[in-house]
């Protein structure tokens, strides 16, 4: 069973990440990009995951966890740039 | 195990990182550590040579771990010259630095001293991989150098520097790859003796492996078509940096002598890449000359120099034998520490002449005319390679060595062609001032820095045999490999 | 105490997930109880104003409700998704805020962005308003009464009085 | 006697005057100051002269570099004797000259100091036994007279001149030493005394020509001969004691005394005969008939002079004993008459403020004395019976019956010879005639001219002396010395002569008379040749030289300027390309050749890797929309993330991860200063160019990434894999090469992050940057700069941080992580309060220089290096050992983990020093503009 | 293993799938960039959730001890994506970003 | 799996070349960031492909654990690398007033 689930799940996550990628070529705006961008990085997160169960294994974990922890601040640094321009006042 | 080997590369990279610690600011205390530091290297790489030139090649096994798994550092003739030319090249050049230049950014001292731990390092280690990390190590100094100060000018050939040597640093890492790719280590003696047993397509890959570091050490020592990138960052970056830096393009040279005498003496790449470099060494020579003789700025002239003793000393490395590589060996610790002091000399003319600086066109003359024509005068037969300075004698030897009618027409025309360079820009220096220009003193530090450096020239005249002798013994052993790799993978392990 | 553990909730934060790492171990247990208490001591002066948590059990049911939410709500939302778009009402709605302390506000914020079909887009200067954006909105009082009631009201229970 | 020293001597006195002149000696002390080391070596020379004299060759050699063959050999044999008498008698008479003939506001120490050199060089080229030290002195030659000539350097003449004479003499001197060092070749050493007594071996040698031609390029340039004569009249712009001293009897002698040097060696040929005697005729019949038409005095010398060269040329090219011996003889005697002519032309310049014979006229009436002195001289030039000059030519009359080599045409050279002679008659006349007679002078600058000092006559007198001396009295006077000379520059027996005035009725008396007769009769017709010269073009041979000079200077600038054209592109693209064509040449599909199993692709690795070519893709193509173009790179970086991932490589997955974030604020950062576009700029056949470079390289590094992950290797790797645990203490082997086996390189790197980071902080330290005061699309910028809700989750986020830093560092000796990924995460956390509070803000709360920071983590890792040498290991040698605790268990303490704390600690110090001082650069911008 | 397990573990992955991908759905098919906000802070944190689930289950089933180190993935997650979107948000008024014509209030001039 | 990992590599080296070449800073910089990947790809394939084989000691085979050292060291110094060079556009955007680096003949000329 979770022979089929798991190709699938990788399937799902990596259609999802070409759609992201799809996102960020089309734009159109900024925001859309950063946007895309950070979706693809929560995506690979679910991507590392799986791949830990697919591999039964947990040495890829705290590539997950770095993703979630400080991910977004390249986002937020976008986002804040947008915005003020200057990301560091 | 003697950790004097490691000294050189401990001692400019412990003073780096103390003056990194000093964040009040405090320049005669940095000048002092530095000053200290480039002081001590002196008589460390001093008793190094002497270690060296007893014949025995010696190895440190950083870490206790044995070649080729650990990375070593190893102690021969050449590297142990190498590195005592850089120690007498570095302390005039501080010197020169620290009367006020050091003071026109920050970070200077420390930035010098790892720069020399950078250079230090490329000479002494056996490992390919840690050449690339110290070629990084040096480089990135070396930007940080070139850029103190200010001034459009040298941003941006300071751009240019970086850029290039960073796609250099590409290249070299796709040649790392080749080479572990296909012999599996990354010792260079175990390079060395694993290449030899390769065929077919591994043995194409290590070829286009070595034929890539040849591209990048030969960025580095400013070989033709990539040397352009060299006589703007040399000629804009402040003078005791440039003299530095007249070690740099040796670095390239050493790396290639290096690689080119443990793997590629003999071997089913024998003389790879040979003629190429042949050729392109030639061109160099040649078109360094007329950039020469192009010249605007002295500054520039003598970077064109600098970039034409790369022509000279390629020439001769890539010729393959023994004598001439000992040839090229005493030319190119002639031209380091006389194209170093040129350098300086260039920034004394430079200050006495205000606005005008090193640009080549009459002016007033600067201050203490007649003193600094002398040394011009000096610096320039023996960079031409008239008798009866270091010049002639390298040129001589090169000549001896190297019988090849191609070889003495490009040296002796390229000769030629700086002799009208260098005349013309000294009559316009010093003959056509259009009346003495401020009556400033010369700064006696700055000076005794210039003409410690230039005394180089006589002094490797009339001592010429020893250090003759010296290269040749050098070059003799660094044309056995045999030795070198017994030394690093026989011994210690 | 409050010397040492200027903030008891994060320094539990900090051993709970030291041990969600390493795994329970006495070693672990005492360089987590370690951590948790000179993390918070060395990053205390990033905190200038201390949130203070008045109701734990308040805290665990608010967590339990927001999760719920993104659960039943995903569904919601994947179908509008999967849907028309046409049949999107999409709205800015401005949402009074009844909080004054920041983390709080700010959690606020947080858990309808979390859960499905709201984004909360910015928050007034004078902190008094919140500016949601929603995907389908029918009825905005509707949906003010909705987020007061599930969040904001356990929140200020939570932390504040 | 040591003749090392003789030739020592004259370099030590150099020194003498400056120091004089520094201690305001009067200018007679500072002359004879100069004069005291010449005088020395006469006295010295002495002695050795008595054994030449007695026909034995003096010789003393001193070691120097016999690795290259350069020893300090010097020979003393009669013909170096003939030249060191010239070189120090004529060099002492012409110190005693310059006393008068230079102004009190000169400086006379330098000018004596820069005539010692070139004496004592002179000295040592005609006494060198060793051919490498005899081009050393050659050049020096060259060196020390251009610094004479040039003497004068406020004047353009002079230094053009100066300049002149170094490149053409410069330009033969690289041709001599490279003939030298072939004639080492040949003969297998460089000492003179067996070069010369390898004669026949040179000349059977393949190299011969090629040596006569380089060494006659060395010798025919250093003697003006022709066509390389332009130099010497223009180095007329010298002092005149310079050129009475260079010009007559030294410096353009040196060609003509290697002529009789090498004669032995090179002499006896055809080709010698042809190369020699062709230049010679040609400079003779110039030089000869360039002189008469010299307005200039110095200039109507410095022709004859290049004549009278071509003529001892002539002579030596004839390859008969009997003409090298009248060449030598020549020699003597061309020394003697024409350094007293410069004398006296000198005395006349200083006298009469000019040097324009059109203007000088008639100073018989002024200076007799003077007057006399010249005309005996100008007689001795002319070849007048009854002074030396007549007997050398009637010699060199003689001699150019004799030849045969031209067959049917060797009546040329009797007829050259006396055409020759004819027009040297005729300058002559001019010289006594237009200078001492022709009526009165004309506007002379100083009027009326009189006598000189008494002293400054006494050189010309000495000369003019010996030149009656010789012509009268040959036997008594000169034939020793000439004996000697020339039986030294033969090499063996002299051939049968006499030295006497009358030889009776013979065609070389009647080719005297013709050109005596013919000399004065062309004299006479010179009004009408001057017209007839003057419609000729006027060459200006500075002007020329000049115009070349830089013209090739500009050529050279211009082609320094097309290859270093300032655009780095063209530099990169040199670069690439030579890469692109090391990698068309050899490589080829054939290098994949290996046997290894492919692992089978799967659907999520093929849309992964489609994913990164797309991105990579827009990153090239959308590169213009910048911002755009940093996401797209980032997908990149996330893919190879990934890839790591899956690729069984979690350290460098966490790593890439990491850095990414920290480049993308640093690109964040930078793009506030940057524009947001770039504007299209390259043209069609760029990127065309551009494509190409990519493609080869692109697919080369490809295809070669492939063949090798094709074929297996022997590798070094399985050593790690063993003893990571047992003998560095860790089980991720990653880690523990990075802090262990290969420790040193992670010393290295950490070291590159600090200086850059040190870098970049000089980099930036006031730095003037004009910021954008709106967005991309013209609005103002946004009032919030902290919004609450990331600067509220910004706080817990930064203890959480560090507590997975502590987690990633600690566990990294055995699982994937360590200092570096641990430092980076910590660096996020701490850049991220900046971002959500601002520098101020942060600063209140932290020290904001992390030098020191970079400092301590720099030297933690140093120091624990350095920690093993008390055990007597080597630098970071690491050690390990498993405590037990109660309570906590066992764990495990290495020193590797102090390393990597330094790694930690220099990441975050570098990092937030690089990041930190770049966002504060706004700060300053707001300072300025008060935005 | 546990057919229950392996069940409820495949369940929770094509869950966690499903979400990833209707989330991403919503980004790249949406009409305007508020709408397209909404896919992913909602949906791909269910499907990283999703995952996480699997994984926890997974793990703790094959050491046969309780594994929720993936717990705090979701947790960081939870933390910080809404202030990405947050901050994505005011961007996007800062910009003025255009807006689908019947969405109702206005956005806040930044 | 190879033949991917090799197209990729070419194409990042491909692209970084080519924008290695543009004539401004900022692409350079991107250039040079791609270069960075595909090269460091390419000295990780050098210890060949492995799935599943991180080398931490007891966890069954592994792969060549060395390539993987010098990539780290390689991206830590790429990175320190890409940041100089930022700051240095920077700086030439303040000292030059643009980020073209495509500069135009002689610069040797003056200081
Ligand atoms: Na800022
Ligand atoms: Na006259």
């Amino acid at each position: 069973m979770l022979a089929i689930a798991l190709p699938i799940g990788f399937g799902l996550i990596v259609l999802a990440l070409l759609l992201n990628l799809y996102r960020l070529l089309r734009g159109p705006t900024l925001p859309d990009r950063a946007l895309a961008l950070d979706t693809m990085y929560i995506n690979a997160i679910a991507l590392i995951v799986l791949y830990g169960i697919a591999t039964d294994g947990k040495l890829y974990f705290e590539a997950g966890m770095l993703i979630a922890l400080i991910g977004f601040v390249s986002t937020v640094a976008v986002a804040k740039y947008m915005t003020r321009g200057d990301i560091i006042e | 195990m003697e950790h004097l080997i490691i000294a050189p590369i401990l001692i400019p990279a412990f003073a780096g990182m103390l003056l990194l610690l000093e964040v009040r600011e405090r320049q005669p205390l940095r000048r002092l550590t530095g000053l200290v530091s480039a002081l001590a290297l002196i008589p460390v790489a001093v008793g190094l040579y002497l270690r060296a030139a007893g014949g025995d090649i010696l190895v440190y096994q950083l870490g206790d771990w044995a070649a080729p798994f650990g990375i070593v550092l190893v102690l021969d003739k050449l590297s142990a010259l190498m590195v005592l030319l850089t120690s007498l090249l570095a302390l005039p050049a501080l010197i020169y630095a620290s009367r006020a230049d050091d003071k026109r950014g920050a970070n200077f001292h420390a930035l010098f001293q790892l720069q020399l731990m950078g250079i230090n390092g490329a000479f002494l280690t056996g490992d390919l991989f840690n050449l690339f990390v110290f070629f990084e190590v040096l480089l990135i100094a070396s930007y940080g150098l070139a850029l103190h100060g200010r001034g459009p000018a040298r941003v941006k050939a300071g751009i240019h520097y970086v850029v290039l040597n960073l796609i250099g640093s590409a290249l070299f890492l796709v040649a790392l790859g080749l080479v572990y790719g296909t012999t599996g280590t990354l010792n260079m003696a175990d390079f060395a003796v694993k290449v030899r047993e390769l065929d077919g397509g591994a043995l194409e890959l290590a070829r286009i492996a070595g034929l890539l570091m040849w591209v990048v050490f030969g960025l580095k020592a400013a070989l033709f078509p990539l040397y352009f990138w060299l006589p703007a960052t040399y000629a804009n970056a402040t003078a005791g940096v440039a003299a530095l830096f007249a070690i740099m393009t040796k670095v390239g040279v050493y790396a290639i002598a290096r690689v080119q005498g443990l793997a590629f003496l003999d071997g089913p790449l024998a003389g790879l890449g040979r003629d190429a470099l042949w050729v392109l060494a030639l061109l160099t020579l040649l078109l360094a000359a007329i950039g020469v003789l192009g010249a605007r700025r002295l500054g520039e002239m003598v970077a064109y120099l600098v970039v034409m003793s790369v022509g000279t000393l390629m020439a001769g490395l890539s010729w393959g034998s023994p004598e001439a590589t000992g040839a090229m060996l005493y030319y190119l610790i002639h031209s380091t520490l006389v194209c170093g002091g040129l350098f300086l000399l260039a920034d004394l003319v430079a200050r006495g002449r205000g606005k005008l600086g090193d640009q080549l066109v009459a002016g007033p003359a600067p201050a203490g005319r007649s003193g600094l024509a002398a040394l011009f005068f000096l610096g320039a037969i023996a960079v031409i390679g008239l008798p009866p300075l270091s010049g002639f004698m390298g040129k001589v030897a090169l000549l001896q060595t190297v019988p090849s009618p191609l070889y003495w027409l490009f040296l002796l025309g390229g000769g030629l062609l700086a002799l009208v360079g260098m005349s013309r820009a000294g009559s316009t220096l010093f003959w056509r001032a259009t009346g003495d220009g401020r009556a400033r003193r010369l700064d006696r530090p700055r000076l005794a820095a210039t003409v410690l450096l230039l005394s180089a020239a006589p002094a490797l005249a009339i001592w010429g045999e020893s250090v003759l002798e010296a290269t040749v013994a050098a070059a003799a052993q660094w044309a056995q490999p045999g030795l070198y790799i017994e030394a690093v993978l026989g011994g210690g392990a | 105490m409050s010397r040492l553990l200027p903030f008891p909730m994060l320094s539990l934060l900090l051993w709970l997930s030291w041990l969600l790492l390493n795994g329970f171990s006495w070693g672990h247990g005492l360089l987590g109880l370690v951590l948790a208490v000179v993390l918070p001591l060395g990053t205390r002066p990033f905190w200038p104003n201390v949130p203070r948590l008045r109701d734990f059990p308040k805290l665990v049911r608010f967590v339990l409700v927001v999760h719920w939410d993104i659960i039943t709500a995903n569904v919601v939302v994947a179908r509008l998704i999967l849907g028309s778009p046409r049949k999107l009402r999409p709205a800015f709605v401005e949402l009074p805020l009844e909080l004054t302390d920041d983390f709080a506000i700010t959690l606020l914020a947080s858990t309808i962005s979390l859960t499905p079909g709201t984004v909360s887009a910015d928050v007034s200067e004078d902190r008094r308003t919140l500016l949601i954006h929603a995907l389908d909105m029918d009825d905005e009082a509707e949906l003010v009464a909705q987020i007061k009631q599930r969040y904001e009201r356990p929140l200020k229970e939570i932390f504040e009085c | 006697m040591n003749l090392a020293i003789l030739v020592l001597l004259p370099f030590l006195g150099a020194a003498l005057p400056p120091l004089a002149e520094r201690l305001r000696a009067p200018r007679t002390a500072l002359a004879l100051s100069a004069a005291l080391m010449p005088a020395l070596a006469l006295a010295l020379l002495i002695g050795p002269a008595g054994q030449v004299f007695e026909g034995r060759t003096v010789q003393d050699a001193l070691s120097w570099m016999p690795s290259l063959g350069l020893t300090l050999a010097f020979r003393l044999d009669g013909l170096a004797l003939l030249f060191a008498l010239l070189v120090l008698g004529i060099g002492l008479l012409v110190i005693l000259y310059a006393r008068y003939y230079l102004s009190a506001n000169e400086k006379a120490g330098r000018f004596y100091a820069f005539l010692l050199l070139f004496m004592g060089a002179m000295l040592g080229v005609v006494t060198s036994d060793n051919l490498l030290l005899l081009v050393l002195f050659w050049e020096l030659t060259s060196l020390s007279s251009f610094l004479l000539i040039g003497f004068w350097s406020h004047q353009s003449a002079a230094r053009k001149g100066a300049r002149m004479a170094l490149t053409v003499t410069g330009m033969g001197g690289l041709a001599l030493l490279a003939g030298v060092l072939l004639i080492g070749q040949v003969v297998g050493s460089y000492s003179l005394d067996q070069a010369l007594a390898s004669g026949d071996l040179i000349r059977a040698s393949r190299l011969y020509p090629l040596i006569l031609v380089l060494v006659l390029l060395g010798i025919f340039t250093k003697s003006a001969q022709f066509p390389f004569h332009f130099w010497l009249p223009h180095a007329m712009a010298a002092p005149t004691p310079v050129s009475a001293y260079l010009h007559s009897a030294t410096m353009v002698k040196a060609g003509v005394f290697l002529l009789a040097r090498f004669y032995p060696m090179l002499a006896g040929t055809d080709l010698w005969f042809d190369l020699v005697t062709l230049a010679g005729m040609a400079t003779l019949l110039w030089g000869a008939a360039a002189a008469l038409f010299q307005h200039d005095l110095k200039g109507l010398l410095a022709y004859s002079t290049i004549s009278h060269l071509g003529l001892i040329t002539l002579l030596f090219g004839l390859n008969t004993e009997l003409a090298a011996v009248a060449a030598v003889f020549h020699i003597i005697n061309h020394a003697t008459f024409k350094a007293s002519l410069f004398m006296a032309a000198g005395i006349i310049d200083h006298e009469t403020g000019t040097r324009d014979m059109r203007r000088i006229n008639g100073l018989w009436k002024y200076m007799p004395y003077t007057a006399v002195l010249a005309m005996v001289a100008s007689a001795a030039m002319a070849g007048v019976p009854l002074l030396n000059g007549f007997l050398s030519k009637e010699m060199f009359f003689a001699e150019t019956l004799q030849s045969s080599r031209l067959g049917a045409m060797s009546w040329v050279l009797p007829l050259g010879a006396t055409l020759g002679g004819v027009f040297s008659v005729a300058y002559s006349a001019r010289f006594i005639h237009d200078v001492f007679f022709n009526g009165e002078p004309v506007n002379l600058p100083k009027f009326p001219p009189h006598e000189p000092p008494r002293y400054m006559k006494v050189p010309v007198e000495i000369l003019v002396a010996l030149c009656v001396a010789v012509g009268v009295l040959p036997a008594i006077t000169v034939s020793g010395l000439l004996a000697v000379a020339g039986s030294a520059t033969l090499g063996g027996e002299l051939p049968e002569y006499h030295l006497s005035i009358w030889h009776g009725f013979n065609v070389p008396l009647l080719m005297s008379v013709v050109a005596l007769v013919g000399g004065v009769a062309v004299y006479s017709l010179r009004r009408w040749l001057y017209t007839q010269y003057d419609r000729l073009p006027a060459i200006n041979a500075n002007l020329i030289f000049e115009g070349r000079v830089q013209a090739l200077a500009r050529a050279a600038t211009a082609l320094g300027n097309t290859l270093r054209n300032g655009s780095l592109q063209s530099y990169a693209a040199w670069l690439l390309a030579l890469v692109a064509l090391v990698l068309l040449v050899h490589l080829s599909p054939a290098a994949i050749d290996g046997t290894r199993g492919l692992l089978p692709l799967d659907g999520v690795a093929l849309l992964a890797g489609a994913m990164l070519v797309v991105a990579a893709l827009i990153t090239a193509v959308l590169h213009r929309h910048r911002m755009t173009a940093i996401m797209s790179v980032s997908v990149v970086g996330l893919v190879v993330s990934l890839t790591f991932v899956r690729l069984s490589a979690p350290d460098l997955a966490l790593t890439q991860l990491s850095v990414e974030v920290v480049t993308v604020l640093l690109l964040m950062l930078a793009m506030y200063f940057l524009p947001v576009r770039t504007r299209m700029e390259s043209g069609v056949l760029r990127v065309s160019r551009d494509l190409l470079l990519s493609v080869v390289i692109g697919g080369g590094v490809g295809l070669m990434a492939f063949a090798m992950m094709t074929s297996d290797f022997q590798t070094i790797s399985g050593y790690f894999l063993d003893n990571a645990k047992p003998g560095g203490g860790g089980t991720n082997v990653v880690n523990v090469i990075l802090v262990d086996f290969r420790g040193f390189d992670t010393f290295g790197e950490i070291t590159v992050l600090g200086i850059a980071a040190m870098g970049i902080y000089a980099l930036l330290r006031d730095l003037d940057l004009l910021s954008a005061r709106s967005d991309s699309v013209g609005r103002p910028w946004a009032r919030d700069a902290h919004p609450l809700v990331l600067v509220t989750i910004s706080r817990p986020l930064l203890p959480l941080a560090l507590l997975i830093s502590v987690y990633i560092f600690l566990r990294g000796h055995n699982l994937p992580g360590g200092g570096f990924i641990a430092g980076l995460i910590t660096s996020v956390a701490l850049l991220l309060q900046y971002v959500a509070s601002g520098v101020e803000w942060v600063h209140r709360r932290m020290p904001g220089d992390y030098h020191p920071v970079v400092a301590v983590g720099l030297l933690l890792a140093g120091v624990t290096g350095l920690g093993s040498w008390f055990f007597g290991h080597p630098f970071l040698t690491s050690t390990f050992d498993h405590v037990h605790w109660p309570l906590v268990g066992e764990f495990e303490l290495a020193s590797a983990m102090l390393f990597d704390t330094g790694v930690f600690l220099t990441v975050v110090g570098a990092t937030l020093l690089m990041l930190a001082n770049l966002g504060k650069l706004s700060l300053l911008d707001d300072k300025k503009g008060g935005a | 293993m546990d057919q229950v397990v392996e069940f409820l573990v495949s369940a929770a992955i094509l869950v966690g799938g499903v979400f990833a991908l209707v989330g991403s759905i919503g980004l790249a098919r949406l009409p305007d960039f508020y709408l397209r906000l909404h896919g992913p802070t909602k949906a791909s944190t269910l499907g990283v959730g999703g995952t996480i689930l699997a994984s926890l289950l997974f793990f703790s089933w094959q050491e046969r001890a309780l594994q929720l180190q993936e717990v705090l993935i979701a947790l960081f997650l939870f933390i910080t994506a809404p202030v990405s979107a947050h901050m994505l948000a005011k961007a996007a008024m800062h910009r003025d970003l255009k807006r689908r014509e019947d969405t109702r209030g206005r956005p806040w001039k930044q | 799996m190879e033949a991917m990992v090799a197209i990729m590599i070419a194409v990042l080296v491909g692209t970084g070349v080519y924008l290695v070449l543009r004539a401004r800073t900022f692409p350079v910089i991107l250039g040079i960031t791609l270069l960075s990947y595909g090269v460091n790809l390419f000295v990780f394939i050098s210890g060949r492909l492995a799935l599943d084989q991180a080398p931490i000691v007891g966890r069954g085979p592994a792969t060549d654990p060395l390539p993987q050292a010098l990539v780290l060291t390689a991206i830590v110094i790429g990175f320190a690398m890409t940041a100089f060079l930022v700051v240095l556009a920077l700086r030439g955007q303040g000292e030059t007033g643009t980020d073209h680096v495509d500069g135009d003949a002689d610069e040797g000329g003056q200081r």
